[in-house]
């Protein structure tokens, strides 16, 4: 709008804004996220850049349909399909087949965020509701595994959670740090994950609180279970690094849309999801629990910040001095 | 605001009696497409509310009572009688063992369970007598 | 509405638009939201849908036509033990009649078909209508508000079968190629689906007022 | 007459009219009711067991067992009912044995609430025929990922590892409950 | 040494050297000026001359007819051109009397009273106060008579004050502590003994270290305090202020006064001084003018009443394309619509922004980050209420405290989907307050 | 150790609501707002408990003693259904101030289908009675649970854009159905 | 063996009967209140909006209150007339029900045409929001335009046009005040069906002012005092009012405002009768035609 001189701008209070925005907040969690899908590249083969494709293009074409569909104005370019679009496929097993990779983003975009009113609504992480969809969708293909390129175990294409579980395997610390086991295509390596979401740490776009309670929970639940029956309970090392506890507690709890805006809130929301792993994973059916465990979760972030809602300057305080 | 069991509930004015009113309130919104609930006695009920302002016969006020006390009353009122009877169904257990009661199945133990279930609403009631005069538990009128 | 207010519609008309209501502007399940329990639980499959549906309807005939025909002599305070007692009468009936001769479908459809005695449907209409109607209205209501219901559990069942088994009512109808659903036949595919199901009859709705506004 | 005769009238008149109601339909359908349920029983007996004819029901210790015959009236087979959980809740199952209880010589699942297409396929026969003529001796086992190579194992289901090893744990569990009350 | 801070608040970048180390400049007179008879919390002053009056610079022009109002005065000699509604640095159109000044100089001062706050009667300062016309020159207005007379239930014990400036770009404060502590000192006193307070203590940001030196070298030790603050908006707020230095939490809904505190800005220091000492009423303040859209940014003398058009043109003209004329800072002031308005006695700066810098496209949903809340220095959760205020729940914005929110607009700031939190807060604390009153009837 | 595995199951494995499809009704209804969805919940596990009691002597003194299998459903709803209203007319006249700060709520949950789907499975399973008590209280506090997350759920979508025609009970079922999925996490858990 | 299970069944099911019964007789000491069937059938009769225009919680409200005799039938705003005279049948009154319906007007003539829009507002494009800076327009009391009064209208009877001005449709319109209230300037008021002259405009700027603001605006120069010939006319602080209980066209004013600010409304459908009768219609028509040459 081309402005005379006189014709002023009127806007109120603040003049000036920081120059963080959920453009930038996005791209540099894609931008983390790049070591640790390149190295599953390399791991996993091809197959995985194809599926890497395929999701994140039916994440942006959804994305972009229904908001058209819903004439609403928000474009593609805040970048958060994308990362939809990228952990979904991060937390899938290598060579789940393509149109199975379709649906999941598909639904991720439209049911787990769309239909709650698109950006910053959605109650679920949207991610995380593909995978489980897929889960219950096609139970086959989500616990088929292969062993990656750089592969310590020889034997079987069983993950080490599932070989803990069913076989009583425990892998070495050293292979699940650098990621040199079978899992899904982008949770294998723990010290890349680390290193990608130090940055968004130190940027505070993820709440600290968040991944430190959960491995704080899940520290002292695993040397507990562990103490009390080292044959059955592997130690919480093991816990810490296998499966999709880093990816999930650094990237998937740590959500900022589906987590809680309080501080105390974080601190609870992190400790349950804990809580649900180390059950799920020792007493459950399943071998591994972060995703159920974060998705439970979610749902009760609405009363977690109700019930943590911080105490007003100046309201319940004794006002004598 | 919220709908808090009472709390928001709309009812009509009977008579009005010092500071407080009696109110006649009809069944909840919550399920206004099944008529179930017409069918058991009560789908409307009386209580005193008290007044913050004078209202008249006839008038249709809002209802509300302390937020909080609502989800205090339903424990009170549906969880507490629970351990009553959890509580009777032991002691009918160890009371049948001591008696050597050579009564067949846990018949015995389930009776002293639902009698103590329905023991368990004397200190309810003592509670709610005291909770009478207790101005949280006061329902009052909101708005007409 | 119109239909109901205005007085002297002749009653032949009149018990046509009762029935033809059930089916979409009081659709029990889409638009009253009632019955929601066996229309998730047995859906899986078309034809649990439809005998599930076929056995409310027997049920819900039956018993709106007693609740009618006795409405008057019944106290106010018995009337919903009495009530469920003939519909529970109903509902064993039929229970004791898919054992007999539908053991299979007897055992998919489970503990659902007991379940009918406290179907707000039946209840609901029961009192809502057959209470305060004469026999013939209440039957016509019935049926339609059952057939309705019918219809609907046929479609959601129809649905989940196609989806989660690649066929409908044991027909292949998607080929080899679909690899199938496993989640349509499961919770939470239930709830989904019929959320989705929802959606569109409101969508439908709001599409056909706004066409009729111009 | 007061409502509260009128109510209490009502309502007696109302239960015994259904109890008298019912007990007729009962009475009509009771018998299908029944022989269907021997039918299945029998199937699912003959099922397991291949070569039976005729079978007697016997009880010991409370544990309920079908012995089966042949024409001839040897004892061909025994019929067990086990029981116990799966992945996501109760599987009942029949199976067959041969007299000595070394070998199994059918199973058949009666009921079970597992994921279709998952845990579900333990209801295929493929899955149930692969527990023809395993040996019970020390105990039924499960392999994954691989073909199995002794007389006591069957192939898990792939992604239905519990399943699988609970139907293999029921069977074990219910031989031996049988074998330590004979 | 110990830096005084409270939870939460931002650090925008401050541009406090744009101006900072210029010194204070007469403003001189302009052609005509514009002078509202609201320029205070409280009840409007009626008219106390007519259209072609002949007025002295002094002179009341404005009666207050309540308690809680403050006299407005002609700050130069002239002559009433008329008397009429005129637009207000805050929006509306208020009445305002228009003079147009001559160079005969009369004066009509009060008459002095004495430099030592420690010989002066407190009873005779409070009148001076009154009859002075001064309103808290930090930005909120308030008569400041009123605020020195607190109820004889809420004794006071410290008086703080209010040096911290902590807007960014604004150095009206800064200069005045350099350039005349003495008279701030002495005004702080003449207000301490107003109060009868125990102690006076004055509050600097850590980012002013001549201020306080100065402060320092004028002022009794055993007097008067000097703390430093850590450098944050909004540290300036009194109720953070209070917090900071005296850790005593101002209630909810309540006032300094209530944990028997006074904060005054060290303008109102200064309008006292000058009022007690040479019967000067409040006509004239200082006001920072700066932003790219001047080409010499600089702090000023300005008489009340000048336009905003006439010190552009001392601060150099006009840089590039104006897009916002901002009254006060940048965090809390207020954007103008005409170039025509006046000061007024609560403006401390004039910001002026190239058009350039703020034209932003629209705002996004909450992402829930929870910025927003880490800074909110009142502990409130602005992200829901700007929720709440979006989707109209206004019912639901009461029980989130909408009311307690002091509009600083850190949350604002640090907001990645750039939503416009402050005016959802503004928004429905009127919402609130009209059901509120419909409630009421 | 049985007893707490039923209530465990009960609570979270098998989620009346979210994986038997019982009491949907009153989910639907009562889900939109946390007060209302706690205290609806508390009086449905109340009567969830006294008809697991009652029916549970029913079964064993009534239908299994007189050997009248057929009597099932109608001798169960009953019973349930007039105690409902006994029990709500007890409990006004005993604790009226408790009574009156919750409104009216028994009453709509005197035939839902949790009540009778409890007595039936409890029947099936052959539950001891404190079995069946406890299987009826985890009932209730499962049903509580999923009504509570619910309602805080759609407190909060209250205050966002969804689609219009999804709004209210679609969206509702939509995300029971994303409830369920997140509680398969915990199948197995009791049977392992 | 069937005559025992009949029995049986027959004497189980009566005596649970029975014993029911009677624990329900026993503790039915407590009679509900009984309910007017009238209230029922009231309710029905109402809109169902529960706007609240009437002064309750909802219809609902509204209805057992009509039952009770405690208000006028005429309370219902969105129901009107019919509404009304469906109520009288009902409670059988026989006196005659007067109600003069109400519907909302838009008294601001500036639309985007027509005002000088000389500053940029950046902000939640609502009014109220808007209004808290001034929004777009050089006249502080025109219509801001962001349509906050569609927004909260529960019938569908306002919208804005492409000239950024809300339009009321009088055919939907109930009178419900909703638009009144939400709009921040108030430049919505409810006016009688058969109040038909107004003034559209709300500035209290004077002439040069309101002038250099808006093309359409009153500009007070008391013209339309001076052609009035009824007296119903009258400028107040800079604003031309019509008052309506002088139940007579101002003609010669409406043909004399050189803003033309004062015009004839639109007569709801219905009432072209009364219309045409207060305002002599021809003779206003016949007058303009001449004027328009
Ligand atoms: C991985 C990580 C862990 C942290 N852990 C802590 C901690 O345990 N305690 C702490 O006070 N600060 C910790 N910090 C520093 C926080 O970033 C910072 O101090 C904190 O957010 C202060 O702000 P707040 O208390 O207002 O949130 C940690 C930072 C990072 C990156
Ligand atoms: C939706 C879903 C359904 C499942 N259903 C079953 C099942 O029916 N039976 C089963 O044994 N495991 C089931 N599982 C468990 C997993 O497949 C589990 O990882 C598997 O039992 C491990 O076996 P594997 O070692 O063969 O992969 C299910 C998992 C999911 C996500
Ligand atoms: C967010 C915010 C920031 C403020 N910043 C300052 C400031 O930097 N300096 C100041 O003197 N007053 C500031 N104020 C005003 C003070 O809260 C307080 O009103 C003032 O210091 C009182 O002094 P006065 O009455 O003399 O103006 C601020 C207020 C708010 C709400
Ligand atoms: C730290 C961080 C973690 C995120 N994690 C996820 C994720 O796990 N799954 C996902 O779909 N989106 C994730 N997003 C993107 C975005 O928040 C998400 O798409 C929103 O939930 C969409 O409304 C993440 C964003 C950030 C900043
Ligand atoms: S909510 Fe209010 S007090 Fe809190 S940061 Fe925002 S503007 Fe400041
Ligand atoms: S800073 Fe903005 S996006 Fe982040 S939580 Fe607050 S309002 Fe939401
Ligand atoms: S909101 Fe306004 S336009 Fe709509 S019906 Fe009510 S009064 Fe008429
Ligand atoms: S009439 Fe009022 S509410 Fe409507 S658009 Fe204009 S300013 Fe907004
Ligand atoms: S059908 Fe189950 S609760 Fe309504």
């Amino acid at each position: 709008m081309a402005n005379e001189q006189n014709s002023l701008i009127l806007s109120t209070s603040p003049h000036i804004k920081s120059d963080e925005s959920v453009r930038k907040i996005m791209l540099s969690v894609n931008i983390t996220l790049v070591p640790a899908a390149a190295f599953s590249v390399y791991q996993f083969g091809l197959y995985t850049l194809l599926l890497y494709a395929v999701s994140i293009a039916t994440c942006l074409v959804s994305e972009y349909v229904v908001v058209r569909l819903r004439k609403r104005t928000f474009t593609l370019n805040d970048g958060s399909a994308l990362v939809t679009g990228i952990l979904l496929v991060m937390v899938l097993p290598p060579r789940f087949p393509a149109y199975g990779v379709v649906l999941g983003a598909f639904v991720s975009i439209v049911i787990g965020k769309q239909i709650f009113g698109g950006l910053g609504n959605n109650i679920f992480n949207p991610a995380l509701i593909g995978r489980a969809f897929l889960a219950a969708t096609y139970p086959v293909h989500i616990s088929q595994w292969i062993l990656p390129r750089m592969s310590a175990a020889a034997v079987s294409g069983a993950t080490p959670l599932a070989g803990m579980k069913f076989d009583g395997i425990v892998t070495p610390f050293s292979d699940l740090f650098f990621g040199t086991v079978s899992g899904s295509i982008g949770e294998t390596s723990a010290i890349l994950l680390i290193l990608g979401s130090l940055y968004l740490l130190m940027k505070k776009y993820i709440k600290w609180r968040i991944p430190a309670s959960i491995f704080v929970t899940v520290i002292v639940l695993g040397e507990i279970f562990h103490l009390i029956n080292p044959a059955k309970f592997p130690g919480p090392v093991f816990h810490l690094f296998a499966g999709g506890l880093m990816i999930g507690a650094l990237y998937m709890a740590a959500d900022m849309v589906t987590s809680p805006i309080t501080k105390k809130g974080c601190v609870i929301y992190g400790c349950a999801i804990g809580l649900l792993v180390i059950i799920i994973r020792l007493f459950g059916g399943l071998a591994e629990g972060v995703m159920y465990a974060i998705l439970f979760m979610n749902a009760f972030v609405p009363l977690i910040n109700r019930a943590t809602k911080p105490r007003i300057f100046g309201t319940g305080v004794n006002h004598e001095y | 605001m919220f709908i808090k069991g009472i709390n928001g509930e709309e009812g009509e004015v009977i008579p009005v009696h010092g500071n407080s009113a009696t109110v006649k309130i009809k069944a909840n919104k919550a399920c206004k497409k099944c008529n179930l609930c017409e069918q058991v006695s009560s789908t409307e009920m009386v209580v005193v509310a008290f007044m913050k302002k004078p209202v008249k016969k006839g008038e249709k006020v809002t209802l509300s009572i302390q937020p909080g006390t609502v989800v205090k009353s339903a424990a009170i009122l549906y969880i507490l009688p629970l351990f009553g009877l959890i509580l009777g169904y032991y002691l009918g257990k160890f009371a049948g063992s001591l008696l050597h009661l050579r009564l067949k199945g846990e018949l015995f133990p389930a009776a002293v369970a639902i009698v103590s279930l329905f023991l368990s609403f004397i200190p309810i009631r003592a509670y709610d007598r005291r909770k009478q005069k207790d101005s949280r538990f006061r329902v009052y009128i909101k708005e007409s | 509405m119109a239909d109901t207010k205005s007085g002297d519609i002749n009653t032949g008309n009149k018990s046509f638009s009762e029935f033809i209501k059930g089916f979409w502007k009081e659709n029990p399940v889409l638009v009253m939201l009632l019955g929601m329990c066996p229309t998730l639980a047995v859906t899986t499959s078309a034809i649990n849908g439809l005998t599930m549906g076929l056995a409310v309807v027997f049920v819900m005939t039956g018993s709106s036509v007693i609740v009618s025909l006795v409405r008057n002599i019944v106290p106010k305070q018995v009337r919903i033990a009495t009530f469920v007692v003939i519909i529970a009468t109903f509902v064993t009936m039929v229970d004791l009649f898919l054992k007999a001769f539908l053991l299979d479908l007897s055992k998919a459809l489970g503990p659902f078909i007991p379940l009918i005695v406290v179907n707000c449907i039946i209840l609901g209409r029961a009192e809502a209508f057959a209470s305060r109607n004469s026999v013939w209205l209440s039957l016509v209501d019935a049926l339609g508000v059952s057939f309705g219901f019918t219809v609907t559990l046929v479609f959601l069942g129809g649905i989940r079968e196609i989806l989660g088994m690649r066929t409908f009512f044991g027909m292949s109808v998607l080929g080899e190629g679909f690899e199938p659903w496993v989640i349509m036949l499961l919770p939470p595919g239930a709830f989904i689906t019929l959320g989705f199901m929802l959606g569109a009859k409101n969508l439908i709705d709001r599409k056909m007022k706004e066409r009729k506004k111009y | 007459m007061s409502t509260r005769v009128k109510m209490i009238l009502i309502l007696t008149l109302f239960a015994s009219i259904s109890g008298g109601v019912l007990s007729i339909v009962y009475l009509f359908s009771s018998p299908l009711i029944e022989a269907n349920l021997l039918e299945e029983l029998k199937k699912s007996i003959f099922l397991v067991v291949p070569n039976a004819k005729d079978y007697d029901e016997k009880v010991i210790d409370e544990i309920t067992y079908f012995e089966c015959r042949d024409e001839s009236g040897s004892t061909v087979g025994i019929a067990l009912p086990a029981r116990g959980n799966g992945y996501q809740g109760v599987i009942k199952l029949m199976v067959g044995l041969t007299p000595d209880l070394s070998r199994i010589t059918g199973i058949k699942v009666l009921e079970q609430i597992e994921t279709p297409g998952l845990g579900g396929r333990i209801g295929e026969d493929s899955f149930q025929n692969q527990f023809k003529g395993v040996q019970t001796e020390p105990a039924v086992e499960y392999v994954k990922n691989r073909e199995p190579e002794k007389d006591t194992e069957i192939q898990a289901i792939t992604g239905a590892t519990i399943s699988s090893r609970s139907i293999v744990s029921i069977i074990n569990k219910n031989i031996q409950m049988l074998k330590d009350a004979l | 040494m110990k830096l005084f801070s409270f939870q939460g608040g931002v650090h925008p970048a401050y541009r406090k050297e744009l101006s900072g180390q210029r010194e204070i400049k007469e403003a001189g007179i302009p052609e005509q000026l514009v002078i509202p008879l609201s320029q205070h919390i409280g009840a409007p002053c009626e008219p106390g001359v007519a259209a072609g009056d002949r007025i002295k610079e002094g002179q009341v022009i404005g009666k207050t007819v309540s308690f809680v109002s403050a006299p407005v005065h002609s700050p130069v000699s002239g002559k009433v051109k008329k008397i009429e509604k005129s637009f207000h640095p805050l929006g509306q159109k208020v009445l305002s009397v228009i003079i147009q000044p001559d160079d005969e100089g009369a004066r009509d001062y009060m008459k002095p009273l004495g430099k030592n706050a420690s010989e002066l009667d407190p009873k005779d300062i409070l009148t001076r106060i009154t009859d002075a016309g001064i309103v808290g020159m930090g930005g909120a207005t308030f008569p400041a008579h009123v605020k020195f007379s607190p109820p004889k239930d809420k004794p006071i014990d410290t008086l703080i004050i209010n040096g911290c400036e902590c807007e960014p770009y604004l150095t009206a404060d800064h200069r005045l502590m350099v350039e005349m502590p003495e008279y701030i000192i002495s005004g702080a006193k003449m207000i301490g003994k107003v109060l009868d307070v125990k102690e006076i203590v004055i509050a600097v940001e850590s980012n002013k270290p001549d201020a306080v030196e100065k402060l320092e070298k004028a002022g009794d030790e055993r007097d008067i305090l000097c703390v430093l603050t850590k450098t944050k908006y909004p540290q300036g707020a009194e109720k953070m202020l209070i917090k900071a230095v005296l850790n005593r939490e101002v209630p909810s809904g309540g006032l300094p006064m209530d944990v028997g505190v006074v904060v005054s800005n060290v303008g109102t220091a200064l309008a006292v001084c000058e009022s007690v000492r040479d019967g000067k009423p409040l006509i004239e303040r200082v006001v920072t003018v700066t932003g790219n859209g001047v080409k010499n940014p600089g702090n000023f003398f300005v008489k009340i009443g000048t336009p905003v058009k006439h010190l552009i043109e001392q601060a150099g003209g006009t840089a590039g394309n104006i897009g916002k004329c901002i009254m006060g800072g940048p965090m809390m002031g207020i954007a103008q619509a005409s170039l025509d308005v006046p000061v007024i006695k609560g403006t401390s700066g004039i910001l002026i922004m190239q058009e350039a810098d703020y034209m932003q496209e629209g705002y996004l949903p909450c992402i829930k980050c929870s910025f927003c809340v880490q800074v909110c220095p009142v502990n409130l959760l602005p992200s829901k209420l700007s929720v709440i205020a979006e989707a109209r729940r206004w019912d639901l914005a009461d029980s989130y405290g909408v009311n307690d929110c002091i509009e600083c607009g850190c949350c604002d700031y640090v907001c990645p989907g750039k939503r416009p939190i402050v005016q959802f807060i503004k928004t429905a604390k009127i919402k609130v307050r009209e059901i509120k009153e419909r409630e009421k009837k | 150790m049985e007893v707490i595995l039923i209530f465990i199951s009960a609570v979270l494995v098998n989620n009346f609501v979210l994986s038997y499809f019982l009491g949907i009704c009153p989910f639907i209804g009562v889900s939109d707002r946390i007060e209302s969805a706690v205290s609806m919940g508390f009086a449905v596990t109340f009567v969830l408990t006294l008809s697991a009691a009652i029916t549970w002597l029913i079964n064993r003194y009534i239908l299994i003693a007189l050997n009248v299998p057929f009597l099932e459903y109608v001798s169960y709803i009953i019973v349930i259904a007039s105690l409902v209203q006994f029990v709500e007319m007890f409990i006004r006249k005993t604790s009226k101030t408790l009574y009156d700060a919750l409104g009216i709520y028994l009453p709509l949950i005197t035939t839902n289908c949790a009540i009778l789907g409890l007595a039936l499975f409890g029947a099936l399973r052959d539950y001891s009675f404190i079995e069946n008590i406890v299987f009826g209280i985890g009932a209730g506090i499962g049903f509580t649970l999923a009504l509570v997350v619910m309602a805080g759920i759609r407190e909060e979508l209250d205050l966002a854009d969804v689609p219009e025609s999804l709004k209210g009970a679609a969206i509702t079922l939509i995300i029971a159905g994303l409830l369920a999925l997140a509680f398969m996490g915990f199948a197995g858990l009791i049977s392992a | 063996m069937g005559i025992t299970i009949l029995f049986v069944s027959l004497a189980s099911m009566g005596g649970v009967g029975l014993i029911l019964a009677v624990i329900l007789a026993v503790a039915d000491k407590k009679l509900a209140v009984k309910e007017d069937p009238r209230v029922e059938k009231a309710l029905e009769m109402l809109p169902g909006a529960n706007c609240g225009a009437c002064g309750f919680a909802g219809c609902g409200a509204f209805a057992s209150a009509i039952a009770a005799g405690k208000v006028s039938v005429d309370g219902c705003k969105p129901g009107g007339i019919d509404v009304a005279r469906k109520l009288t049948e009902l409670l059988g009154l026989d006196e005659a029900v007067s109600v003069s319906p109400t519907v909302a007007r838009v008294f601001c003539s500036g639309g985007i045409k027509e005002t000088v829009m000389d500053k940029v507002y950046n902000g939640i494009r609502t009014c109220i929001s808007a209004n808290l800076i001034g929004g777009e327009k050089a006249c502080l009391y025109s219509c801001i335009g962001f349509g906050d009064c569609c927004e909260v209208c529960s019938f569908d009877a306002i919208h804005m046009d492409e000239n950024g001005l809300p339009v009321v449709d009088l055919n939907k319109c109930t009178g419900c005040g909703e638009c009144v209230k939400a709009c921040p300037r108030n430049i919505i008021g409810l006016t009688g069906y058969d109040e038909v002259v107004h003034v559209y405009c709300r500035s209290f700027d004077k002439g040069p002012v309101a002038k250099k603001a808006c093309k359409v605006g009153c500009i007070a120069c008391k013209l339309c005092e001076k052609d009035d010939e009824t007296g119903a006319v009258k400028v107040i602080d800079n604003l031309a009012v019509v008052d309506h209980e002088v139940n007579k066209a101002p003609v010669g004013s409406i043909r004399r405002c050189p803003t033309k600010v004062i015009r004839v409304s639109k007569p709801v459908s219905g009432y072209e009768d009364e219309f045409k009768e207060k305002i002599q219609l021809e003779a206003f028509e016949e007058k303009k035609a001449g004027t328009s040459k």
